[in-house]
């Protein structure tokens, strides 16, 4: 798979973005893509105590870093195309955080970048999430061991 | 050079970033880590485990032994927790 | 994971489905989904040669297999929610075939069980596909090698 | 008891379903489609590679050394290509 073709799109942006949206903006008009895996990261607030979440991020490296990502996915991998979108900013419970979509020919090649674009993005892309609490201090949400092994497993 | 400081690096050295002057000794990111940790008590706060810190050469990361040569901007941070 | 409360909802259907919409379906108003993962299939046709797919299916079986398979799924990891969407009948190229959108807290659960269920869908949901030329004959699609030890590779 | 065939099995044997009264030789899923392949050219020609014949008992997917016992729906069909 050498040489691809596949510029992929790489959008860090404040405002939501929309998931369905973004599949049929990949597909349209093309019968070259036999599979879709999107990833949808979602704010998480299992007991009900997070106001919001703030995610800081450093805009001149953000871009660069998850392009830098997506072309190492794309040449891995035979996709036929490539997004992905990370929000920053003030963040409520229940909303979105971060989209992957990746097309390819076959299933395996799709799950497969799309699972190292995550792994990958949590590991390497420089945003920082901080928890605002209903009540009480938030404070910033520490890296998990198990991110960075999952990170691992690629090489 | 510039320096550029985030998440609770940022909060704890209490400034986004600033204009420095290398010492010609400061050679390597690791030697930046320790210089920073000699200029006052909120930087030595905030190195105090110069393991735990990220950083980035002109938005690249890189690890603590790297060669800061000619860059011109060196961004200290956090592990990410994006995603 | 035992007792989990989850119902897959599961559709056997001629038209189409939105994927975004699913997966709005399966987040809203819970903040206890960290993680969708979506895989969609489409109808290729990589040189122009396809009229259309033909989807058989045996109406009886194919809800209750589905089915069986997305209760293993729930069982096997963590899901918060499960669906999935097969097409049958006349498809055209580009067009979507099947749909499978998992939700859990946590990534790697919600990408494997979309995996698993697009391995065991393969291997074990009745539907065959037919495929009709632009010029030419058709005919049936064969079963592929690699699909059947893609499902065994989860036991 | 009710046969029904899909996909290739269906258009060489000619006939979606059919109601048959099965021998009480016949005891096992490979036995009746030995006991089909008996049946005339078609079914001859549709099984004439039974190992590749998959098989559902009233909906669910059974090996060929099964037994049919009550069965009230035995479904013949090729490798399954959905997905």
């Amino acid at each position: 798979m050498s040489a691809s073709p596949l510029t992929p799109r790489v959008s860090i942006r404040r405002e939501d973005f929309d998931a369905g949206a973004e599949i049929v903006e990949i597909t349209r008009g093309r019968t070259d893509i036999g599979a879709v895996v999107t990833f949808s990261g979602l704010c998480r607030d299992e007991n009900q105590s997070l106001a919001a979440l703030e995610l800081e991020h450093y805009p001149g490296m953000a871009e660069a870093e998850i392009s830098r990502i997506a072309l190492e996915a794309a040449q891995r991998w035979p996709l036929l195309a490539l997004t992905v979108i990370h929000r920053f900013g003030r963040i409520l419970p229940g909303e979105n955080i971060v989209l992957v979509v990746a097309a390819s020919a076959h299933r395996q090649a799709a799950f497969d970048a799309a699972s190292f674009l995550m792994d990958f993005l949590k590991a390497r892309a420089p945003f920082w999430k901080k928890e605002h609490k209903r009540e009480g201090a938030g404070g910033w949400v520490g890296a998990r061991d198990s991110d960075a092994e999952a990170a691992r497993r690629w090489t | 050079m510039r320096l550029i400081y985030f998440a609770w690096v940022r909060e704890r050295i209490g400034a986004a970033e600033e204009e420095v002057e290398l010492p010609t000794a400061v050679q390597t990111v690791r030697d930046l880590l320790g210089w920073l940790q000699t200029r006052g008590e909120t930087y030595a706060e905030a190195l105090r485990h110069p393991e735990v810190i990220r950083v980035a050469i002109d938005r690249e990361h890189v690890d603590h032994g790297e060669r800061i040569g000619a860059a011109k901007e060196i961004a200290l941070f956090p592990p990410m927790t994006g995603g």
